[in-house]
């Protein structure tokens, strides 16, 4: 049994991916979309944070939305895994449910 | 398997109602069911069939009516919300005595019981909004 | 009943400078009348909702912070608040509005719907639903 | 003192069209000249005549529109903007081939031109959004 | 010359606050309007920010949406100024511009 | 001209996940033809919106990073971008696109618009502007 919790807000402009993070169980897996992907990137104010919970928390970004942003994905916390909306939608399949952090 | 889905907010200002017809016509693609999207919030805003957007910009309304033609999606618009914000069927501004309606082909304006329902029906609920 | 589910309403947004805790209020009004097993989440600035003593003379809008209080009569009586939430904004128990409902399996005894509870505590309510409405 | 006024979001969703309102009329009876009020981004679509919103609800739009009736505030709905959600005046609607139109009494649609012109002519601009 | 800073959102959704905050200068004024009055409540977790700047800069909330939001006066950072909406034209009008952190 | 003013257009927010960067920039290129005094400001997440190397097709989306670089011809080439906002991204000057203009009184020489300045500095142009504009 496991959560799949979708972000898509900035984390430098809300506690969004913040609190998401801090309410997160091990095999849970956070999708960043949209504005969401900007918290994939390493070096940042909040990249520690990130960097805590992925490991027991699996970390994906939506390509399409990191590409419109002009994230080098070189740039990217080491361990994020990249899908598209195929993979977003496995995602959600395999999940026992999903939740959005508005 | 079955997916339903929420669109919280209105075309253009916010990406998410891009965000979840991308994500329904992935969905599609792979054979799952997604038998109803439920607008609400802003959301219901997507169903004007008014909007001009720029030649160069996608046309987010025709995308939607287009999924309803196309592969059946059952495109509902929260009754409530669509009365605060000015999104009208023929019936509707009807009985309510407006000189005009704007809903677009394809999608249909009930109440929120069809969001629960689907909630209940479905094996999979994905929210987009702000 | 094969098909009740445990529902649950995320509410993380504060009251009246966006619409989304009003509808979704309406939302979990009409969900009551589908008897499916119901909570309600206020975490992050959803806790502002639940604050006592709102007053909307001055700002024109309406009051719903009352509705809280009729949730327990359709069977609505779980209100889980998260604490560090409150103590980030400054808030304590004792800012919230009272909110009861009566114990139909215990001699509709009055008991208070909002249960504090810490943000582990709030990981576990969230892992343990089948359908999770955010708003 | 001449003040300018733009609103940035929609209706009932965001508290700014309500800020703004009250705003303006607190300016209007402290003897400011409040000459316009600029509608831009979701904030066109405070100028739908469709809404219907509960009746223990204030009506947003005939707050507005009475403002322009009563005060001659000139409500400009920025013709873009409003083009992108849906929000067309009776000749837009004609020149467009649109077979309604939704734009309520005392707006007008307008270019961004009219934004800062508002800018360059008033001494104070007050911007509400979200 | 003096700006006047307006603030709507919640200092604990967004960093909006705390960069207007980082950005004023001596004899500049912040009203919190909207949401942006819960930036006023003493003992959270942004209210060392906001009295540190508090002083070189006046802190105004707008009243009517004080007490929407159920918020005790007693509750409130030392030194908070409460204005209707007249008194906010009057800050509108003594300050040589307004600008508003969305 | 007695009536130039000096306006800064103020960009907080990142593009594409809301239209505000997109439609503050068609007001900043209408504002152009008014022959004002014209400083765009990027802070806070506004500074994502000069990121180099955007490309939309994966979202459907028009990208419009390109049209920053048209503005020099109609004399908006103050770009001030702060550092401090693109530290606490991780993002360095060398993220972002070059955009320049030609210098009409030095000879027409190619120079950056955009400069790069610290938060003092950005609150030192705020606090001279007339008329401040924010999506």
């Amino acid at each position: 049994m496991s959560t799949l919790h979708m972000v898509n807000k900035s984390p430098f402009e809300t506690g969004t991916l913040s609190s998401c993070l801090k309410h997160c169980k091990a095999g849970d897996a956070v999708l960043l979309i949209e504005d969401g992907v900007y918290g994939a990137i390493d070096g940042s104010s909040i990249s520690d944070q990130v960097k805590a919970t992925v490991g027991d928390v699996a970390l994906y970004v939506l390509d399409g939305d990191v590409s419109a942003r002009g994230i080098d994905a070189g740039k990217m916390v080491s361990g994020t895994k990249s899908v598209g909306y195929d993979g977003f939608v496995d995602l959600v399949a395999e999940h026992d449910r999903t939740m959005s952090w508005l | 398997m079955k997916i339903g889905v929420v669109v919280n907010e209105g075309p253009y200002t916010h990406q998410a109602a891009d965000s979840a017809y991308r994500f329904v016509k992935a969905a599609l693609e792979k054979g799952h069911e997604v038998s109803r999207v439920f607008f609400y919030h802003d959301g219901v805003n997507v169903a004007t069939r008014l909007t001009i957007p720029p030649q160069d910009e996608r046309h987010i309304q025709k995308n939607w009516s287009a999924l309803a033609t196309e592969h059946g999606v059952d495109l509902v618009v929260c009754i409530a919300a669509a009365q605060r914000r000015g999104i009208l069927d023929a019936n509707e501004a009807n009985r309510q005595g407006k000189d005009a309606d704007n809903l677009a082909e394809g999608f249909r304006i009930s109440g929120l019981g069809q969001l629960i329902e689907m909630g209940v029906q479905t094996d999979r609920l994905v929210v987009f909004g702000d | 009943m094969a098909d009740t589910k445990k529902f649950l309403y995320v509410n993380r947004k504060a009251p009246y400078g966006t619409i989304y805790a009003l509808e979704s209020l309406e939302v979990v009004l009409i969900g009551a009348a589908f008897e499916q097993d119901v909570s309600l989440a206020f975490l992050d600035d959803g806790v502002f909702q639940l604050t006592k003593g709102q007053k909307t003379d001055g700002i024109g809008m309406k009051n719903f912070s009352a509705t809280f209080r009729a949730l327990g009569d359709y069977d609505v009586n779980k209100f889980y608040v998260e604490k560090e939430s409150l103590e980030e904004r400054g808030l304590t128990e004792a800012d919230l509005q009272e909110i009861t409902y009566e114990d139909e399996n215990d001699d509709w005894a009055e008991k208070p719907s909002i249960r504090f509870v810490t943000r582990a505590e709030m990981a576990d309510i969230m892992s343990e639903q089948d359908v999770v409405l955010s708003f």
